[in-house]
């Protein structure tokens, strides 16, 4: 999967001057240089963790690490023991499938903000659809990594994190509604946000956001002018 | 006192376990009763559910159940353009609406790679240090009422105004300013606006000087908050607890000094309060000196505020290339954090939205376990959640 | 005289209904709270004795602190909610019998003891008798004749309370 | 000339009349006056707040009469599981026990509607009362906070009847009486080292008595910083919760009604009730109404002070100031009282 990730945009501060009409010219694809902070912070990382990180990357400053889904836990550990990372930001989930156009091209674009149709897997990639990603940090050495891991889609379960973490309880409860995750370990899975009855997963692509089915996304309309962006007045 | 629980939220079971029922006790013990604290109560600024098991007045287990307002904010940012999102996160934290664009706005401007002007930036940290003494203020106020003194809440509020009337004449929006742009910012100061918010920092640091004297120096306070609710520094960090009530626990960490530079924190000159005891009073305290430290500086802002354009210049639709980005900004409830995942959209892919009361109130369970009922409020107001922050 | 005995009948017929009511109802908080017409009509009636000091201690002591105890206790280990029907059972008759054979005891020993005196609240007799139930009187009585008595009673209390206290001990 | 004797020799009858009619009227009287310069007044001043000062005009004269109309005007709900019976009568029963108090409280040299030999223990006897009322309405509303609201009162009654017992036997032993009226005869006959021409209010001997009773009192009225039964921020409102409209405002007359009660009892027992230096006879039963008056306003301002500016304390920390401090003063009060009546 890794010759369609893309890697992040190498754009620079000093862009921002230039006008850019098209937005969608800018994604050059281009190998980062990444920052010897980050660089340094994963040789410390896969020195603990060893043959369990699958890939790395740096997200504008953030160490992002993929690990396998075996050394889930092990790598909060090593987040919490070797890296300081005493901090758990947060735990969720991420589902990399595109969302599925109930109505049809001709009924209306109503997944909104035009997505697009092939699975793609954003940085450090992924083995299917569904993702774990954690968010830890360091209160001494201000440092962050993030870690994502894949999951099963059919029955996904990890390892939980709560005895690493007492706080990932809410997270992975959260998790597990939203996406169907299950953590294996948590002291006891249950709704967060959604009443107990509740079936489905929200957060899950496939699941359909009912507003929208209801009433089509109209469209980008009435685009309001930019400040100093007269060029082109009225209706788009 | 069965233990039939309605069809709704879920609630650990564990806490129905073993209540007595109306049999007539031989020993001296009571039964333990179970108490629902909201959804509608006084003291969770909002629709939070607590469930504690009590023992006569001491809290044996507490369960928070949350959800009641939980808007599906990460659903639908998936079905909203870039600029409409703002709108959104707007009502997270609806105390500081203003301080929760800036990371969301901060991470579409990496992703894109355009960067506000100067002047922007500082008006954007003058709003959000604005928004953050918005809402500590109120906290400082309402901290009396939750350990019942009345009149310093009718304080707060009064010199909240003054802040809120500020960011309104400055944005058109008391409470959801939406006045950010990817890029910069909807519109400059208007006129007078620096001289009419000097006056109101005087104000509010003599309101500071005013909650001091009522509040931190008087013993039934003292002896309503000391040694309350004390969340050991290491665990509150496990925990994720963030803001100031990390900071109260003795842990010296402020995103504006230690995180990814952003807005004109860099540039400021500014002292991060610490506490060491880890209780309400000192979480009390670190607010108390963060109003006064974002007093100061607002103040410093005004005095270097830089001059040139409000705006970068961005394309009209905006589309932002593919990536992935991490924000985090120490908000007035502590750390804010997006995650943006975009495809090249005009909207983004996932965006996991990290709330500071999230976390800082999944502690409650461990740090209301043997208090009274009355602490259960002073530790429930002292950690100062709103209920936008937690349900999303 | 006319007065005092209308007044002091009507009070023995609240007296009696709500001592009924004690025993008859089915709730423990009600009958806690017959009881308060009980004491407060027994206050009542001290009054009519020209013993004003009685009632009021009367009043102090049982309404405001024992009734309030029995509520307070009852409430902290059960406070049932509408009729409790845990409170009745199957001697209802014994108990009947019982109550009207100690009725019939106290009554007959009372009646034979203070049958024949009549209390006059009128007069120089009234007088005397209204300085009788004055504090003064009752103080000067309790730390002269009575001084003996008190302090027994008053360690008896003591001792009490501090075995209360030992017996309600967790430790 | 009947008609004119008619007018001076009234029968007990009437007396009785006009006297019930006086102590009906002085609870909402007293209520609303304490209301209105306390409640709304002082407070709004204290915490800047601009709704009370507005209805009506003038310094919002209007806002506790709206406040009066808006709680007769609202529904009167029990809730589905509460005891009718008991639910209905507990705002009487805490109202009435502040009416009886009034019975005791001379206002002039004749003006008092029962000069009870046992005056100052009988109003502490039925001020007790009004707890019943508060244990029933807690009781009945089948709500836990209601419940909790009860207990809390409850147990605070009980550790603070002590210390105003023993703060108040200070007074008595120095007068020598337990009647009010007898009281202030004391205040007024006494002399400050021989100097009597102020007489000798009881303030000035019993002060350590005084702050004991306003703390005491402070607690028995339910007031911050013991106002653990109703507890807004946590109990929502303890024992009231469930009470609307014309009950609630029962409860909430009795409160301000207790508060007067107390006040004009502080003010009698400490500050020389109806007594101003030099004004005897028919002046003072003139004057006497209003010189309690304005005694019992500044006792209440001091009561409502405390409240609007002082937390909450909490249930433990209160009995463990009335058990560990006020009941050891109001002790070694009362010895000193005693020892110095002895040997003065």
């Amino acid at each position: 999967m890794a010759d369609e990730t893309p890697d992040t945009p190498d754009t620079p501060d000093a862009s921002a001057d230039d006008a850019v009409t098209d937005a969608s010219a800018v994604a050059v694809e281009e190998v980062p240089a990444i920052d010897p902070a980050v660089a340094a912070l994963f040789e410390r990382f896969e020195a603990a963790l060893g043959d369990g990180v699958v890939d790395h990357a740096d997200s504008f400053g953030t160490l992002v690490v993929r690990v396998k889904p075996d050394a889930w836990k092990r790598a909060a550990e090593v987040a919490r023991a070797d890296l300081d990372c005493d901090y758990l930001s947060f735990i969720s989930g991420i589902d990399w499938m595109p969302a599925p156009k109930p109505a049809g091209d001709e009924g209306g674009d109503t997944s909104a903000p035009v997505q697009p149709d092939t699975m793609t897997f954003g940085v450090t990639g992924s083995d299917g659809r569904l993702q774990v990603f954690a968010h830890v940090q360091s209160t001494t050495r201000h440092w962050g990594v993030t870690i994502k891991t894949d999951v099963a889609d059919p029955a996904p379960t990890v390892d939980s994190w709560v005895s690493v973490y007492p706080g990932a309880d809410w997270h992975e409860r959260e998790c597990w509604e939203m996406y169907g995750v299950d953590f294996s370990g948590h002291p006891k899975i249950r709704h967060l946000y959604l009443p107990g009855e509740f079936e489905g997963n929200p957060l899950r692509k496939d699941f359909a956001l009912l507003a929208r089915e209801v009433k089509p996304w109209p469209g980008l309309v009435d685009v309001e002018p930019m400040p100093g962006d007269d060029t082109e007045e009225g209706d788009s | 006192m069965t233990s039939t629980e309605t069809p709704g939220f879920e609630v650990d079971p564990a806490l129905y376990s073993n209540l007595a029922g109306s049999q007539v006790n031989v020993e001296l013990d009571t039964g333990d009763m179970i108490l629902n604290l909201g959804p509608q109560h006084p003291a969770t600024h909002g629709t939070l559910r607590l469930v504690v098991r009590l023992d006569g007045e001491r809290v044996v287990a507490a369960d928070p159940v949350i959800g009641y307002m939980h808007r599906g904010y990460e659903k639908l940012s998936e079905f909203r353009t870039y600029p409409q999102i703002t709108t959104l996160i707007n009502r997270i934290d609806w105390l500081s609406s203003f301080a929760n664009e800036v990371p969301f706005v901060h991470g579409a401007e990496q992703l894109m790679g355009i960067e506000a002007p100067p002047r922007a930036q500082w008006i954007r940290t003058i709003l959000t240090e604005l928004s953050r003494i918005a809402t500590i203020y109120l906290f400082l106020g309402e901290m009396g009422l939750q350990v019942g003194a009345l009149t310093p809440a009718f304080w707060g509020f009064r010199d909240r105004e003054l802040v809120l009337n500020l960011i309104e004449s400055a944005t058109g929006g008391r409470f959801h300013p939406n006045f950010n742009r990817i890029g910069g910012l909807k519109d400059d100061l208007p006129w007078g606006w620096i001289a009419e918010c000097r006056t109101t920092m005087d104000k509010i640091l003599r309101g500071c000087d005013d909650f001091e004297d009522v509040l931190v120096g008087n013993e039934i306070f003292e002896a309503r908050t000391r040694g309350i609710g004390i969340i050991p520094g290491e665990l509150g960090a496990a925990y994720g607890v963030s803001g100031a009530n990390l900071r109260a626990s003795g842990i010296d960490w402020d995103l504006r000094r230690d995180g990814k530079p952003y807005l004109a924190y860099p540039e400021l000159d500014f002292k991060v309060w610490t506490h060491s005891d880890g209780d309400s009073f000192a979480r009390y305290w670190v607010r108390l000196q963060e109003t006064r430290e974002a007093v100061r500086m607002v103040i410093q802002l005004l005095d270097g505020l830089p001059a040139g354009p409000i705006m970068a210049k961005v394309p009209r639709i905006i589309k932002v290339p593919e990536g992935e980005v991490w924000v985090e900004t120490e908000n007035p409830l502590g750390q804010m954090g997006y995650y943006i995942v975009s495809k090249g959209a005009t909207g983004p892919f996932r965006v996991k939205i990290r709330s500071a009361s999230f976390s800082n109130v999944s502690i409650l369970p461990w740090l209301l376990r043997g208090v009274y009922v009355p602490d259960v409020i002073t530790i429930m107001g002292s950690l100062y959640f709103i209920l936008g922050d937690i349900d999303r | 005289m006319i007065v005092q005995n209308i007044f002091f009948w009507v009070l023995a017929l609240a007296m009696v209904l709500g001592a009924i009511g004690v025993v008859r109802s089915q709730n423990v908080v009600h009958a806690a709270l017959y009881l308060v017409v009980v004491m407060a009509g027994a206050a009542a009636q001290y009054i009519l004795l020209a013993a004003e000091f009685v009632a009021w201690v009367q009043v102090i002591i049982y309404i405001g602190a024992v009734i309030i105890l029995f509520l307070f206790g009852i409430m902290l280990t059960r406070a049932p909610m509408g009729g409790d029907t845990k409170l009745d059972n199957d001697q209802r008759w014994p108990a009947a019998v019982v109550s009207v054979f100690l009725a019939g005891v106290l009554g007959a020993l009372l009646i034979d003891a203070f049958g024949k005196k009549e209390i006059v609240i009128s007069g120089a007799k009234g007088e005397q008798l209204l300085q009788v139930g004055k504090a003064g009187h009752l103080a000067d009585s309790i730390f002269t004749a009575y001084v003996v008595p008190f302090e027994v009673v008053s360690i008896l209390l003591l001792a009490a309370l501090v075995g209360a206290v030992v017996i309600a001990r967790r430790d | 000339m009947p008609h004119m004797t008619l007018a001076l020799e009234i029968g007990w009858g009437t007396t009785l009349a006009i006297k019930t009619l006086l102590v009906l009227a002085i609870i909402p009287v007293g209520a609303l006056i304490l209301g209105y310069t306390f409640l709304l007044k002082m407070m709004s001043h204290m915490q800047s707040r601009l709704g009370p000062m507005d209805p009506g005009g003038f310094h919002g004269w209007f806002q506790l009469v709206g406040d009066g109309i808006k709680f007769l005007q609202k529904e009167d709900i029990m809730p589905a599981e509460s005891d009718r019976r008991v639910f209905a009568m507990a705002p009487a029963i805490v109202v009435i026990s502040t009416f009886l108090i009034f019975l005791v409280v001379p206002t002039g040299p004749r003006l008092v509607v029962k000069d009870l030999d046992v005056g100052v223990f009988y109003a502490l006897a039925v001020s007790s009362l009004s707890v019943v009322g508060v244990l029933m309405a807690g009781w009945a509303s089948a709500n836990k906070f209601a419940l909790i609201g009860a207990l809390r009162a409850a147990a605070q009654l009980i550790a603070y009847e002590l210390p105003l017992l023993l703060a108040v036997v200070g007074v008595v032993i120095q007068a020598g009486t337990m009647s009010l009226q007898g009281i202030v005869g004391a205040q007024v006959d006494g002399s400050i080292f021989g100097f009597s021409g102020l007489g000798n209010p009881f303030i000035l001997t019993q002060f350590v008595g005084f702050f004991l009773f306003l703390i005491a009192a402070q607690a028995e009225l339910t007031q911050t910083p013991f106002d653990m039964p109703v507890a807004e921020s946590e109990l929502v409102a303890g024992y009231m919760v469930e009470y609307t409209g014309f009950r609630f405002l029962f409860f909430f007359i009795g409160e301000f009604g207790t508060a007067f009660a107390f006040a004009a009892l502080a003010a009698t027992m400490y500050l020389g009730g109806w007594a101003i230096p030099g004004v005897t006879g028919g002046m003072a039963d003139l004057l006497g109404p209003l010189v309690l008056f304005v005694k019992l306003m500044g006792v209440a301002f001091l009561m409502f002070w405390v409240r609007f500016t002082y937390p909450r304390l909490r249930e433990d920390q209160l009995q463990a100031v009335a058990w560990k401090y006020l009941i050891p003063i109001g002790l070694l009060n009362i010895i000193v009282t005693a020892i110095i009546k002895v040997a003065v």
